[in-house]
């Protein structure tokens, strides 16, 4: 007999374990994010980085439907991806702090997390930088006669670079397993995307012979719905995909972005946290199914919490890299 | 001649004020680029232009470089000025095209029938922990290319008066910003001025060695210069302002005098701008030089987040010091 | 009364005479590239040229949609364009043999021709290179208060590059007066346009807020009409245009492309040379029309060829520049 | 050490030969490009290629450059050995975001955990009436980048050897190819042989000055040297054969013991290779230099079409020997 939390009971064609991680991830990814503007606020991050609060969902939900050894790009807003792909906290905070015991021995930072080892093939600080990377993966898995997909994500803001488009050309033309992931936050940098963007996103991927949906970026299982049908037919040999996940950075465009009523509104602000947050709106749906209880996502958060402390900590004490590791790494 | 009454001025302030003055002068002078608008650039360099020149004048453009420099050359060939901005000089990657096939060269293509005043502004530096693709200075790729010519100011004064004569200037320019020298402050006469290309400025009389640095390394020459000092060593500290053209003459003048010379400039030490420059004066100055010109350009690897790792990669006052007192043999 | 070939005539709401302007363009451009193919036969020329014999009526349909004061960009296949828009066959030769009384004063070549007198603002040897300066130069004119429209020809090569997409989006977002001209004449050099083109072509216009519309390319008549309404929504401040023009080029992709069955066949090429020539189907119309004659056209040919042959021996005839010459020009 | 046996080849047989070898020893090596396969390019470089490794492994690509080339480094990343074709020198313009913000950089940004093993073939010189958009040798740009190493083949023997070196690499690597040399013959051993990266070639061994030339200039100096040698001048000339690794010391030695040098190269000579190299002779030599390094390049100009002004651009045997007459006091 199964009990109402029982964690094999399936909800919607997913076992109630595979919900549960889900959840944990999204809010590993937004306790991350808190730590993140709080060594910020301390002084103790060097540079800037850009928080992944409030797009949760979308990290989440696609990276379920992905294996190990399928591959990511990701971007400057990169840190939802990287851990959602499954990179340890500590060992990226230890990146955002510029120590030897970071995914980059330091010499990336928060813009430049890669890790073979969970098919990061590395978040990028040019927009748009890396669709030729992730085509590129995409082709190689193929000819190999491997059946890996690789996950292109990026902001709405990279529909502006040419290059996008000539790679969807590319994957269309030789049905390379690709999935171009749009994550239409709203705002290129300080700027709302409709003063940048023309015409109609989706259309963007048809025009180029690549499939093209929308989703909503707050609801984690619209996303893993559409990722899982999406990746599923890239892995049988099926051409790419184009999908555009909208949803909202609940911060500013990196750490030091406070004052933003110039270009968007606290009300707006307000709106999306309260009514459309991804987390939120998840855990009632999961606590109305019964397979789950507040309780129990309450326990989530704090153990997360603490595991995230514990990883900054480690960060905090990691030493840094030797000098002379500075021209170390140039040539392989 | 009694200098013309001054006053402080942040290097991001006389940015500001040459933009606002020429296109108060005149109407055709406009700004492309991202986020420049109420957002003013992330430096926050060109706040308020939006408000007093209005959206037709200070044009928010999506993240599309390639394009958006492609039109400022096809604007600047039928009537405009633009003033293209691109956000981080190393995002110089996306629109060499545009730069190099197209702007540089329409002019000579053309046989002299179209011309191209164009303004491109961007950045160069590092240590800002922003990483490789954030902290490039690739002044040398512009500078290698016929039809364009380039400044790298390293003052406010310098800042306005250059861009000045590079937005009325009839050819593309590429104009170098040092991120870190926004907020440094200094004296910027009152009244219009323009500063000439291809004058380099003795930025410190000395009789030892000629320091030529670029841009930002200025300062560091001056700070190293003073370390000299101390140790009985005195240093000429010269500022070639513009790449291209170059005032070869000033640099060589300078180093027949002194016998030694040096070159800092943050760009690659390889296949660069120091080696140009040394090349000039070790021809130059050939039979006056009593050693071989040094070169310190940034470390050649792409510039590492981590900070004890990027603070090794760039020139500093110590560094720059000690290799000049070894170089004038007080090692 | 009107006689039957009365000028003044109005067919299809133009006046004869203009049809016969028309036709006696598209006669000089392939005249004029019969004289460039036997100037390299002969081996006068220095170089190489890529030929417009085939693809006559896109040029001068849309540039009889123009007025002088309009722009056009062009490409390595521009001698058409620079004809079409008012350039002199004399000057033209004389910059193709490098010679000082050329457009360019020898210094640009086949692939360079530029005239501000006729608006040309360049023919450009990179394959999508002129897209940012069409798309400028109708940024200014529109700034500037001028109603004029810039015409950027490409072929349907440039479809691949990304810049083309950047452009479309911002002539879209700013309404600019730019008519995007993708002449689709089957092959990127030696590759079928199919094996490097995913997606429907006028899509590519539309995914970015373009307005697009295919016509034959092969019908003046087909593609004036297009052109001119398109022309005049830009005129009238109604934002840019796509135009797909289908074509062909008879030769090869350049004068050197002699052996051209290892990528298409001779029988294709004999199909568009006799069943879809738009010179022969224009002039049937005309003489079908009956506001002319097949002896005038006959005449009018002749003329032409007379006119090409001595703008030849101009060029032929004109002198070098002189060595001083090479560096100037490099700054204004 | 007996000379394998050789065998005459154009440059285009041996750079053939190179690819068709490493693609049959290593299934991971492929190309793309634009008109690469039945074509064999526009240089019909890759002829035949495609009949013996099929469409799978020379895959012919829309004009996209950037994309193609992004790809090429994704390829890299994930287990293929691209070599990636972009057809004139030229447009590296539109590659340079691939090449150098994201293939030079993926290993040091990464930690040394990621590898782009790429080899990015193109062209460089003048001298075919093809105009600005396709004469440009952008060599100095990628040297200038760490990250990147850098070959430029002067024979059909370096050519090969060089190239198979290339596609072994772990690294980007950017390969340089004279338009003009195509179709230049030379021997060519018969076995299996590489050629390393950083070991210059003693092309020509002399007593009274150092010519250090690269790519197409290579065969252009052993030119003037043949006629300096009547006017009893024993020049000696030096290929580098990679700018990046660069063979300091076999330059700098040759130099010392010559007491002259020139450096002879074909891309613009301001801000670029004659820079880097005559500054490396200038300082390693300094105190053993009797005149100051000449340095010869490219003029200054975008390319002329017209054929008497192409010509005065290009350094050429007559304009290399007077200048190293000049250089040996012999005028
Ligand atoms: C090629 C390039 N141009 C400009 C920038 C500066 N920049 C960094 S993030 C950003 C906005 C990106 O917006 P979007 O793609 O929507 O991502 P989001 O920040 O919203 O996640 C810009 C313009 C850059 N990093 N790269
Ligand atoms: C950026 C760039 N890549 C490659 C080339 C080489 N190239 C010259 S013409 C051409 C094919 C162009 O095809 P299309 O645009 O259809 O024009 P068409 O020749 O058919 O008129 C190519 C690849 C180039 N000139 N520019
Ligand atoms: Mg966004
Ligand atoms: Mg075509």
């Amino acid at each position: 007999m199964t009990t109402a939390t029982d964690q094999t009971r399936v909800i919607d064609g997913v076992r109630a374990e595979q919900w549960m991680r889900m959840y944990r991830r999204m809010v590993m990814i937004r306790e991350f994010e808190e730590q993140v503007n709080e060594l910020y606020t301390r002084a103790l991050m060097p540079g800037l980085a850009h928080l992944y609060i409030g797009e949760e969902a979308v990290a989440v939900g696609i990276c379920e439907a992905l294996r190990q050894t399928d591959y990511i790009t990701s971007t400057h807003r990169g840190h939802g991806h990287c851990l959602a792909k499954g990179a340890s906290p500590d060992r990226m905070f230890a990146e955002l702090l510029g120590k030897e015991a970071g995914y980059c021995r330091g010499k990336g930072g928060s813009m430049h997390i890669a890790d073979p080892a969970t098919g990061n093939l590395g978040a990028n600080a040019i927009v748009g930088g890396s669709a030729g990377i992730a085509t590129g993966a995409a082709l190689a898995s193929k000819r190999l006669g491997k059946d890996d997909v690789t996950v292109c994500f990026f902001g709405e803001g990279a529909l502006g670079q040419g290059v996008l488009y000539e790679v969807m050309n590319l994957a269309a033309l030789w049905k390379l397993p690709v999935i171009y992931v749009c994550e239409n936050n709203l705002y290129n940098e300080y700027t709302h995307y409709s003063e940048t963007t023309a015409g109609d996103i989706l259309a963007r991927g048809k025009a180029f012979g690549v499939p093209a949906e929308n989703v909503d970026g707050q609801d984690v299982r619209a996303v893993y719905a559409v990722a899982q049908r999406l990746v599923d037919r890239a892995r049988k040999g099926e051409g790419p995909a184009f999908m555009v996940c909208n949803t909202y950075r609940y911060t500013g465009h990196h750490v030091g972005d406070i004052n933003r009523e110039y270009y968007r509104s606290k009300q707006e602000e307000q709106e999306w946290k309260t009514k459309r947050d991804a987390i939120q709106n998840f855990a009632a749906w999961m606590t109305g199914q019964k397979f789950t209880e507040a309780a129990k996502l309450g326990e989530i958060q704090k153990e997360v919490r603490a595991e995230m402390k514990a990883a900054v900590e480690f960060a905090i004490g990691a030493p840094y890299p030797s000098p002379e590791e500075a021209d170390q790494d140039v040539y392989a | 001649m009694p200098e013309a009454a001054e006053r402080e001025l942040t290097f991001a302030q006389a940015i500001r004020e040459a933009l606002a003055e020429e296109m108060r002068r005149d109407s055709r002078v406009c700004i492309f680029g991202e986020d420049v608008a109420e957002a003013g650039t992330p430096f926050k360099v060109l706040s308020g232009l939006v408000e007093e020149f209005g959206r037709e004048r200070v044009l928010d453009t999506p993240i599309s470089e390639a394009g958006f420099t492609g039109m400022g050359v096809g604007a600047a060939m039928t009537g405009l000025r633009p003033v293209v901005d691109i956000m981080f000089g190393d995002f110089l990657t996306l629109t060499m095209d545009q730069l190099v096939n197209q702007a540089a060269k329409v002019h000579y293509m053309s046989g002299g029938t179209w011309k191209v005043p164009m303004v491109l502004r961007t950045t160069l530096g590092a240590a800002r922990r922003s990483a490789a693709q954030h902290s490039q200075s690739l002044h040398a790729w512009v500078s290698h290319v016929p039809g364009l010519k380039v400044a790298m100011p390293s003052t406010p004064r310098d800042a306005k008066g250059l861009l000045k004569t590079a937005i009325r200037d009839e050819n593309p320019v590429v104009f170098f910003e040092d991120k870190m020298m926004y907020k440094l402050k200094g004296p910027v006469p009152m009244g219009e001025y323009t500063i000439p290309f291809g004058v380099a400025d003795v930025r410190r009389e000395g009789e030892d060695i000629t320091i030529v640095a670029t841009s930002s390394m200025v300062q560091v020459a001056l700070g190293a210069a003073e370390m000299l000092e101390k140790i009985g060593v005195s240093a000429e500290v010269i500022d070639p302002r513009t790449t291209w053209p170059l005032d070869e003459k000033t640099l060589v003048e300078s180093a027949k005098k002194t016998s030694r010379a040096m070159v800092v400039d943050e760009g690659y030490g390889r296949y660069g701008v120091t080696g140009e420059i040394a090349s000039v004066i070790a021809e130059g100055a050939f039979y006056s030089l009593e050693a071989p010109v040094k070169r310190m350009g940034a470390m050649h690897v792409p510039i590492p987040f981590s900070p004890p790792l990027e603070d090794m990669t760039v020139p500093t006052e110590q560094r720059v010091f000690e290799a000049a007192r070894t170089l004038c043999g007080k090692a």
